[in-house]
């Protein structure tokens, strides 16, 4: 039996395969004896072959398996979209001062909120590309000022701060309903 | 299913069935089924039209030309050995005899002429239609059977979407933001000393831009060079309120060595006094 | 949003689906609107690239979906030993009955057969998916109407019951020859 042809028979058995395969049961489909040498190259070679595809062949303890490639999860994940994590009312607190007040340190942030700010939450934010340090206040401590990036502006949707919803208004909004 | 053929004996049929107008001489084989063989057969024959059919075709006799009387003998010879066993079974197949039986009958009536009313239908006609309408689904079944079926001759593709692959990020809209803040604001009750409008942030924006300009650039910058005049005049000016904010609150510091001499721009260097530069400017 | 990643979204979607998609369901996976030419287009280059791979692409009654190409059955039979069932006769001529004269109930196919049917036939094939209750016949008893479901139609590689092979021709006419 050709090699082409094994391994054809090979990725159609892996494709339609409900879980990972073992080389035992890819060996059964054979007549003749392919030895664990040639199918491992074989499966090698498929591998590779499928490198640049939208799927790939992984090996895991319990065999091998074709799964969709990590970066078009995005894509899949919205036809059984699951609710959305939210942040915590900390982080997105912390997010906003230092977007409507930046640059700030952690202790502007700290003296507006009046509690300590998480290390986590600032972390979190740096990890995910919205804020970074863009310099020292030079106090006791040079604390770093952060402020919030392109990326952050890219993903809200914004082209500049400036269009953040303006806090004049919301200052009214506030006083209208502290009045109520 | 070839069952065992006997010669017939003589006397059980009728010796004169015409067949397409010709006497017939001697049955077709297979036409004529030895009882014995019925009840191996029992379970072969889906009902009465099955078995119906089956004696039609294995004798090569058209559908549409029944040989009325060998056939419902042999029917008959069918039903009685089977009689026995399977009742159930057995009543569709005593319909069917019964609906032979009279077909028979009303043959063997003088005939209406051809086209003088309804009735002049041939008696076989409605047979004939549910011979063929059956033998037609028969077919169908049979052809239903040869297509290519889901896990019988192919099988779905179905590769593994490993969900935990892809950690999906909480989403914050500007609104999520503004509502912030507002909590911000009023747990703070700074909702009067800050009243901090469009234009302010648009500074708050360019400090950003300054530092990170000046980081880039190792810290020491010439002043001019911090303007683009591609900002447009609104923009420079707004850049220039920036840059004097961030003196303000020493976050930067402009040195020029003597009179007329080249500006430098840096960041801010050495202590000085507490940086609480916050939450003092007014707006 | 560049066709060629599209494609390949598309061609992640498909590989991993359970069921097969509709075009409704794979635009979902975009941002922007794809036009159902454009859709149309891409799933017609993607069949035609995997056309001499291990797997195609098909367009069933409910949506497209990859499967295995008929050519390795052999093979990918010697993985599961055990035989998918082979219907009855009364099975594949209630079956067809179904199929070809829905909706139907089971008086029509006792009708049709001329002899009574038995109720597992009805429930298995009912549990296979491949039939189901579309209403009622407003006579005495008000009889369930069978028709065939659209997982009949997936099931067999169909797009529609217009697909079903034609019905053998009988007989054209029924002359009746009383002169004979």
């Amino acid at each position: 039996m050709e090699a082409g042809l094994v391994k054809k028979v090979l990725e159609a058995a892996l494709l339609a395969a409900r879980e990972p395969m073992t080389p035992l049961e890819l060996r059964k489909m054979f007549d003749e004896d392919l030895s664990t040498d040639v199918l491992r190259k074989l499966l090698d070679e498929l591998r590779e072959e499928w490198a640049e595809r939208s799927v790939e062949l992984i090996q895991l303890a319990s065999g091998w398996r074709f799964r969709t490639r990590a970066e078009f999860l995005p894509y899949l994940e919205r036809l059984n979209p699951e609710k959305p994590p939210r942040y915590s009312r900390a982080m997105l607190e912390t997010l906003a001062i230092i977007a409507y007040r930046q640059p700030v340190t952690r202790g502007d942030i700290e003296e507006i909120r009046g509690v300590a700010v998480n290390t986590n939450v600032i972390k979190t934010l740096e990890e995910r590309g919205w804020i970074d340090v863009v310099g020292h206040r030079e106090t006791p401590g040079r604390p770093a000022l952060f402020a919030t990036t392109k990326q952050f502006l890219d993903d809200l949707g914004l082209r500049s701060v400036s269009e953040l919803p303006p806090l004049e208004q919301i200052s009214q909004t506030l006083e209208l309903n502290y009045e109520k | 299913m070839n069952a065992a053929v006997d010669v017939p004996q003589a006397g059980l049929f009728e010796p004169l069935a015409r067949i397409y107008g010709e006497p017939l001489q001697y049955l077709p084989q297979d036409l004529y089924i030895p009882p014995d063989a019925l009840a191996i057969m029992l379970d072969a024959f889906e009902g009465p039209l099955d078995l119906l059919l089956y004696l039609i075709r294995k004798a090569n006799v058209d559908i549409l030309d029944i040989p009325m009387a060998p056939l419902t003998r042999q029917y008959l010879d069918y039903i009685e050995n089977m009689h026995a066993g399977n009742l159930e079974l057995a009543a569709d197949y005593l319909v069917m005899a019964a609906i032979l039986i009279e077909i028979k009958s009303r043959m063997l009536l003088p005939r209406p002429k051809v086209g003088a009313d309804d009735n002049g239908e041939d008696p076989r006609a409605e047979l004939v239609r549910r011979l063929m309408e059956y033998e037609q689904m028969k077919i169908a079944g049979q052809r239903l059977n040869e297509l290519p079926q889901a896990e019988r001759e192919f099988f779905w593709v179905e590769t593994l979407v490993e969900k935990s692959l892809y950690v999906r990020l909480p989403e914050v809209s500007v609104d999520d933001l503004k509502n912030a803040w507002m909590a911000v604001v009023r747990q703070a009750k700074l909702n009067k000393s800050h009243k901090i409008s469009r234009e302010e942030l648009s500074v708050r924006e360019h400090m950003t831009i300054i530092l990170r300009l000046l980081q880039d650039r190792g810290g020491f910058v010439q002043f001019e060079t911090m303007f683009d005049p591609a900002m447009g005049a609104p923009g420079l000016v707004v850049h220039f309120l920036a840059m004097l904010e961030l003196a303000r609150e020493k976050l930067v510091e402009f040195t020029q060595s003597e009179a007329f001499a080249p500006i430098y721009v840096r960041v801010h260097q050495g202590g000085g006094e507490s940086g609480s530069g916050f939450g003092q400017e007014g707006a």
